[in-house]
C-alpha cells in the first residue's frame, strides 16, 4: 500500500489547523523546513509547536502567524544564539496571536524527550531527577512533583518529577530513505526521532529519495520508522536544506547566518519568507533559488560507507 | 546549546586572544578518562584540546545522541554537523546520553548562560531589565522604572546537565549585570542558596566546579558560595570584583589564569582555522 | 586501551559469588553460552540470575549449584518447552541452596525491560499498565501500585505499577564485533540487551570477532555499546553456541532437542555438563567436540548483505 | 513463548490434522490490517496463513524487537531464529515493541498457557497438583490428599500481552484440568471474575475474544464468561462440556469449526513442510 503524496497533497490532508505538531526531533540534523515551508504556504493557523529544540524552523512558522504556543526546550539558531520572530512574539506580540505573547512552555532537552518517551510507552508520565531546583516546573502543567515508592541505599524515599506524556496530533520527520510504505532508514543521531514518530497520532515521513522495499529490507537494525506508523510518505530530496542530511549534503552554515542577518525586523523576515518560501512552491523551486552551484558544494565530498553487515544465514 | 553568550569583548594579549586562554583553561577542567558533556562553541574547542594534550581517553557526549572517543575531524558549528557523525564512537538518541548523564555516568558538562549568580545558578531563560537596557535586579530599590522581559533561547540540555552531571562549568562573559546576585529565573539549578541546597531539593549529585568568565575563573568554596580563585592576565583582581554583581570572595592564595601553552594554542589554532570562536 | 581478556581471566576477574549477573538478554538469539559454561567451570555460588527468558542457560547454571535465586519472567527451553534443572530446582530442592527450593521472583518480559529500562536511566522505577490483575505483582517487591499524577482525557487519575529499577552487578552480553576497547556491534533483535548494559555495574562484552577499531567506527548507529561502559572484551567465536548469531552461525535446533532429551534427571544432566562444560577448557575445546562438520553445517550458506550507507559529507 | 500446551491428542479426520484446523481456525482470527503479537508454534503458522490468504497487510510483532510485514522465508522454532531476522521490516528491542503494545498499538495477540478459566484467565507459572496427578482443584472438596505444585515455565511475554494487546486468542489442549473453572495462579489477566473486572482492576483494554482448544472454539458472552462457539469436526457438543472445569455455557447456534480450506492446508504444508508443529 503505497503512502506517497506531494508535500503539498500530505500537508493538506493531515495537518489541521489547532493541531500539535512536533517538529525537528532530531535536533540540529533533517530538520524538515520543506514540510515547515509548506505549513506556512498553506497558512496553517493555531499550531501547538513541540521539539526540544528546533533551530530556525520554529522561528519561521512563528513570524509567518501559524503558531499558538510551543512547548519547547530551546527555540533560537543554533550558530547565531537567538532568533527574532521567536524574541518578538515572546516580548512584544506573537502574530499567530493578534494582541497577545506567545506561550511558551518551558521544558529542558531531556524532559521533552521523557514527555515524547512517555507518550510512546503509552503511559501518562515518567519519572526524572532532572531540573529538581530548578524554576522550570514552577507552575508548569508538564511536571508534577511525586515520590518514588521505593526506597534508595539510604533508605530514603526520593522526590522526582513525573514530566506528563506529550502525544502529538502529528509528527513530521525528515529521514534519508523510506520504501513507498513508509519503512525508512535513518543514520546519524537521532534525538527524539524515534520516541516522537511512537507518540505520534499522525506521522508525516519526509525522505531524501524513495527505494523499493528491498532495499529497507535488508537492513532492518536501520530501520527506525515501521511503516505501519507512517500516514504519509513525501519524496523530498533538500527537504532539510540548510540542516544536515549525513550522506546527503552537509549543513548549509551560511544560510543560517544569512537568516539571522535578514530577519532582525518582522518587515525584513516577510520579504525573506516571501523569497525563499512563499516566492517558492515547492522544495524543487525552492532548489532552483538556492542555485544549482549552491547545492552542488552542500553535496557529498568524500564518502564513507559503513562495514559490510550480513543478515544472511 | 552551551554557551549562548559569546564574548564580545576581545583582549588581545601577550600572543593569544581571550577566547584562547577561555578555552585553554576549559580544557584544564577535563581529567584524563572522563566522560565530559561538552556542548557547542569554546567547550567544544576545550575537549579537542583535552584531547590532543592531557586527556587522550576523555570521552564526549552530546545531547543530540552522538558519542565521540575523537575530536571530530574539523570544526563544527553544530553537534549534528556531519564531521561529527562520521567516525564517531556511538549515535544514539537522546533519551540514551540523557540515561548516562541521570544515572551519573558523566563527569563533567559545560554550559553557557545570560546569567550567573552567586550560588553558581544559571538563568539562559528570560531576564528582567529596564526599558533603557540595565539590568533590573541590579538597581532594583533604587528606580522602579519600567522593566521588560528579555527572552532567551531557553534550557536545551542545560538544566539535564546543571541537575545530573557530577560537575560543570560555566562559561560567561563578566560584567555586572551578566553575574548578578541572584539569577532572575533558575533556568540551570548550580547550588541554590548554599550549602546543603541540592540535596534538600532531591539533586542527585552535582553542581558548579568552576566558572570561566572573560576576566576571570571562579570556583566554590565549601559554603557553596562563588570566590575568585584567578584573574585573567592583564586583569586586576579589583577590575572583577568591581564587574560582579555582589561582594565577590577573593582567594586569599588568588593567581592569575595561566596563559595557553603553545601546544594548546597550536591545538586551537590547528581545529578553529579561522577563528570563528577563539578569535 | 585494550581489554582484551581471555574467559577464564574475565570471568575470574570480574564475577564474584553473590552477584547479580544479567545474562541471555538478547532473548533467543547471542545468548552467552561460553561466559556462562565458564561460571560453571570456575564454581561460582550464590548468584542472582536476571533476564527476561533465558532458554537453557539458566537451567544449566541452576543445574550445577550456581544459583541462589532468578529474576525473570520466563526459564525453560523455548524449542522443547520445560527445563528440568530449573522444575527439579523450585519443586524439589535447588543444587546452589541445598535444603532449600530455588527462589524465583516471577516478572514479565516487559516487566524484566522495565526495571532494567530504570536502572539504565538511573531513576528508581518505570511506570506501567501491564500486569493490572495478574498474580505476579502480589507480594512481589519488584511492583508498588502507583496512581497517576496526571487525569487523563477522561479526568481520572489511572492505578499503575511501579516496577523497581533492576541494576546488576555484571551484564554478560555476546555481539558480533567488538574493538580491543569494547565499542560494539551488533544487528539482529536486541531484546533488552542496551539497558541491560547501561544498568550494570561491570559488563563483561563476549564477540565472535575483535576487529579494527576503524571498522566499528565506520558506522556509530550499528554501534550498540560505547566501550566506556565495557569492563573486559572476550573474543569467543562460536561463544553463543548452541543459539544463533545472525550472520555468523545458525540456531543449532537439534542440540536443544539433544539436551532436552539427555537432561531428563540430576544424573543425566551432570553427565551431559561433564560432556559439554566441564570436559572442556573453553569454546575452542568446546568446537572440537562439536566437530567440524556440525560446526560447519550452521554456517552461513546464503550472505545477505545490508544496503550501503554513507557517513560521507 | 505462546503455546506451552503441544496439542498431543492428535485426531485425524478427514484430510487434516487437528494442528492444522486450530491452525487455520487461528488464522482467521487475525484481520487484514491487523497488527498483532505473534508468538511461536501453532500462531506463528497461522500469522503465515492469514498474510498468505485473507491478511495479506497484517504486520507480525515478536517481543524480541522483531516486526515483520512478511512472513518469515522458512519455518523457525525461535523467533529469534534467523530466517525471522532477514528481511524483517524492523528488528528494535523488547521496550520498542512492548512500547507499542502498551500504547494500543497492537490489534491482536496469541497466547498458550497451562489452564484457561471461565473467564478467559490464563495461567503458565504455576499448577497446583495432586500427588497421584490429578488437578487438584478439579477435586476440590472430595479428597484433600496431598498436593504438589508443578513450576512451568512462567509469563514471558504472555501477562504483557494478555493485558494490553486490544484482544487476544488462546490455544490450548482441551482437557478438565487445562480448562479449571478458576486458573490457580493468575500469570496472564483475561476478564477476571466476569464483566467489569478489567476496568476495575486498571487494564487500559483488551481481554480474550476465542480460545482455541483440541476440541472447540469458545468465545465470550456479554457477561464475560466463555461459552461453546463451535465444536471441532468429529468431536460432539457433549465430549466438550464433559472435558470441560466448569458448566461450560453452549451457544445456541453453536456451529462446527470450518475445516481448513484447501488454500489454508497448501500455505500450512508448504510452511512447516516436515509437520514439526502440525502434524
Amino acid at each position: 500500500m503505497t503512502k506517497l503524496l506531494s508535500m503539498s497533497d500530505a500537508i493538506a490532508a493531515h495537518v489541521r489547523d489547532g493541531d500539535s505538531v512536533a517538529l525537528g526531533l532530531q535536533m540540529e540534523q533533517m530538520i524538515p523546513f520543506a514540510a515547515g515551508h509548506e505549513l506556512i504556504r498553506q497558512k496553517k493557523r493555531g499550531l501547538r509547536l513541540i521539539g526540544p529544540i528546533s533551530d530556525i524552523l520554529f522561528d519561521q512558522l512563528i513570524g509567518a502567524g501559524c503558531v499558538k504556543d510551543v512547548v519547547a526546550a530551546w527555540v533560537g539558531n543554533v550558530m547565531m544564539g537567538s532568533a527574532y520572530n521567536f524574541r518578538r512574539a515572546c516580548e512584544v506580540e506573537n502574530p499567530g496571536t493578534p494582541g497577545e505573547k506567545l506561550k511558551v512552555f518551558n521544558l529542558s532537552n531531556f524532559a521533552v524527550a521523557l514527555g515524547l518517551q512517555a507518550g510512546a510507552m503509552g503511559v501518562p508520565f515518567l519519572p526524572t531527577r532532572t531540573a529538581r531546583g530548578s524554576d522550570i516546573p514552577k507552575g508548569n502543567h508538564f511536571f508534577y512533583e511525586i515520590m518514588s515508592p521505593f526506597a534508595n541505599e539510604h533508605g530514603e524515599r526520593e522526590m522526582l518529577y513525573a514530566v506528563r506524556a506529550i502525544v502529538p496530533d502529528v509528527t513530521i520527520v525528515h529521514v534519508q530513505r523510506s520504501d513507498a510504505e513508509g519503512n525508512a532508514h535513518c543514520w546519524a543521531n537521532f534525538g527524539v526521532m524515534l520516541e516522537g514518530v511512537r507518540a505520534a497520532k499522525k506521522v508525516i515521513l519526509c525522505a531524501e529519495e524513495v527505494v523499493p522495499a528491498e532495499v529497507i529490507a535488508s537492513d532492518p537494525n536501520r530501520t527506525v520508522i515501521p511503516g505501519f506508523l507512517v500516514t504519509a510518505v513525501v519524496e523530498a530530496p533538500l527537504g532539510a536544506h540548510p540542516s544536515p542530511v549525513q550522506g546527503h549534503y552537509k549543513r548549509d552554515d551560511a544560510f543560517f547566518q544569512q537568516y539571522h542577518e535578514s530577519t532582525k525586523t518582522a518587515d525584513e523576515f516577510q520579504v525573506w519568507a516571501d523569497t525563499w518560501i512563499r516566492g517558492v512552491k515547492d522544495v524543487r523551486e525552492y532548489a532552483g533559488r538556492m542555485g544549482a552551484e549552491r547545492v552542488a558544494s552542500l553535496r557529498v565530498k568524500e564518502h564513507a560507507f559503513a562495514a559490510a553487515t550480513d543478515f544472511g544465514y | 546549546m552551551t554557551l549562548s553568550s559569546n564574548p564580545s569583548q576581545r583582549t588581545k594579549t601577550a600572543g593569544f586572544t581571550l577566547g584562547e586562554l577561555m578555552v585553554a583553561a576549559a580544557a584544564r577542567e577535563i581529567k584524563d578518562g572522563e566522560v565530559v558533556f561538552v556542548g557547542m562553541r569554546l567547550p567544544l574547542i576545550a575537549f579537542v584540546v583535552a584531547k590532543r594534550t592531557h586527556a587522550p581517553n576523555a570521552v564526549g557526549l552530546f545531547e543530540n545522541g552522538v558519542i565521540r572517543a575523537t575530536p571530530s575531524p574539523e570544526l563544527i558549528y553544530t553537534m549534528a554537523d556531519p564531521p561529527n557523525i562520521k567516525g564517531a564512537t556511538q549515535c544514539l538518541d537522546m533519551i540514551g546520553v540523557m540515561s548516562l548523564l541521570q544515572s551519573g555516568r558523566v563527569n563533567l558538562g559545560f554550559l553557557g548562560a545570560a546569567e550567573v549568580d552567586r550560588y553558581g545558578n544559571l538563568n539562559s531563560t528570560q531576564v528582567e531589565v529596564r526599558e533603557h537596557g540595565q539590568d533590573a535586579r541590579a538597581t532594583a530599590g533604587v528606580d522602579a522604572g519600567s522593566t521588560k522581559t528579555i527572552r532567551l533561547p531557553g534550557s536545551g540540555g542545560a538544566c539535564d546537565i546543571a541537575s545530573l552531571a557530577h560537575r560543570f562549568v560555566a562559561m560567561i562573559e563578566h560584567s555586572r549585570h551578566r553575574l548578578p546576585e541572584r539569577v532572575s529565573y533558575i533556568t540551570s539549578p548550580g547550588y541554590g542558596n548554599g550549602r546543603g541546597w541540592r540535596k534538600k531539593v532531591g539533586l542527585p549529585r552535582g553542581g558548579p566546579s568552576a566558572v570561566i568568565t572573560t576576566k576571570a575563573l571562579l570556583r566554590f568554596g565549601e559554603d557553596r558560595e562563588a570566590f575568585l580563585a584567578s584573574h585573567h592576565p592583564g586583569v586586576t583582581v579589583e577590575e572583577v570584583v568591581a564587574n560582579t554583581g555582589w561582594k565577590l570572595k577573593v582567594a586569599d592564595d588568588v593567581l592569575e589564569t595561566p596563559s595557553p601553552s603553545g601546544e594548546e594554542l597550536a591545538v586551537i589554532r590547528d581545529y578553529d582555522k579561522k577563528g570563528f570562536w577563539t578569535s
